[in-house]
């Protein structure tokens, strides 16, 4: 079992019934990828889906790509950003 | 060609400093970290909100900020501003929560000796956090609609 | 594309700053003047007084200027800069007279509804200022030796 | 008989005695020329031949190029300036 924090930023947060962060709990019996949180937070809040089409993501605070998440072990206590575009400055 | 400082390479908090607050910026604290003797230079950019969108008025804007991360890339853009440019001293200042139109929500700032390193490092660093930093903001219409902004499409590339 | 406010291509003593003041400058001061709620950016550039010159310690540097002439040729740059980028506001002060080591001698300051105008207008102006305003400087060293200053080559036409 | 104003600045200042201007005139019969002028100080101030090798001139407040100063035709009360490479900034 594999927990991690995820938080939601701006329209992610909107998205997601205005939840700042929360747990999400993998069963994976093989080590969890990034893939599998993002399918399981889609399920949980499925007005993700839409935002997601242009979010980029963080893994323990470092930028990934979408083309990589399938790539990226996800370990426990790991934390998981879902970053729409920016818009600072 | 003229003497320069010293200067390092690396990112320090001693001479790079970045700040999110969600008090008001003062531009006037951000050049004074950066100015010192051995500075010719002083360049500085300061982002303010506008009061029109398309035509329409703005009443504010509202930041948040994934601030541990956006201290990550912070540090990420000012390595690489030093790798392109002969820099002092630079500071990144960017307020969060509430800023009302005419006030500040970012200062860049950076000191060199001679001219041209701190006006593009300036321009690098603010092209450079519209691109990567985790920061977004709402605009606030007077008509009472709200919406995520997101910023244009920069090509960072173009910076020496 | 964005909504951009209506803005002056001639320069106009309404919205352009032009001064030479043997008074200490104040970026404050100057960037106040650029400032209003139309725009978003805020560039600025501020010239000080290095410590050192080819290793020796300065003591001060000395500003003269032929004032009449500056301000014909300030108008000049600041009718090209507005030809070439869209601005709202723009200030060039200039210290003469004395300016000790660590203060200003210059600021540049241009607002306008998007930061790459500001930002490459103020980059332009200082170019063209160093290029073309009639002003001196001599530096005073601590050896006690003095000499009149001459700008480097600049090529102003890669202002874009 | 043509009088005009001339202004020396800086290194052009330390070779005309220290003046920051005087009035020089000028005898020709025909409407002089910014070279009159020019030959006019250098004879007053010898010290200024090699300050003029770099100086840039300006009439009226005008820049002109050396190479056009036998082009420019100068009038009673013109203003002058002898400008040495700026430093400005």
């Amino acid at each position: 079992m594999v927990s991690v924090k995820v938080l939601y930023f701006a329209s992610a947060r909107d998205a997601a019934k205005n939840l700042e962060y929360e747990t999400v709990t993998l069963s994976e019996d093989t080590g969890p990828r990034m893939t599998s949180v993002v399918d399981a937070i889609t399920r949980r809040h499925p007005g993700l889906a839409a935002v997601l089409q242009t979010a980029a993501f963080s893994h323990n605070q470092v930028y990934c790509s979408g083309d990589d998440l399938e790539d990226i072990q996800v370990k426990d206590g790991d934390e998981i950003g879902i970053i729409p575009p920016v818009s600072g400055g | 060609p003229d003497y320069v400082p010293e200067h390092n390479k690396e990112a320090s908090e001693a001479y790079d400093h970045f700040l999110i607050s969600a008090e008001p910026l003062s531009l006037e604290a951000a050049c004074s970290l950066v100015k010192s003797d051995a500075a010719g230079a002083v360049s500085s950019f300061e982002g303010t909100t506008r009061n029109t969108f398309n035509g329409k008025r703005v009443l504010r804007l509202e930041y948040e900020a994934y601030e541990p991360m956006a201290k990550k890339e912070w540090y990420g853009i000012v390595q690489e501003a030093r790798s392109k440019y002969h820099l002092l001293s630079t500071v990144m200042h960017h307020r969060v929560g509430e800023v009302p139109v005419g006030k500040t929500s970012v200062i860049i700032a950076a000191s060199s000796a001679h001219r041209a390193d701190a006006i593009n490092a300036v321009h690098f660093m603010i092209d450079s956090l519209k691109v990567r930093l985790p920061i977004w903001k709402k605009e606030l219409l007077d008509d009472g609609s709200a919406m995520w902004k997101q910023n244009e499409h920069i090509d960072i590339s173009v910076h020496k």
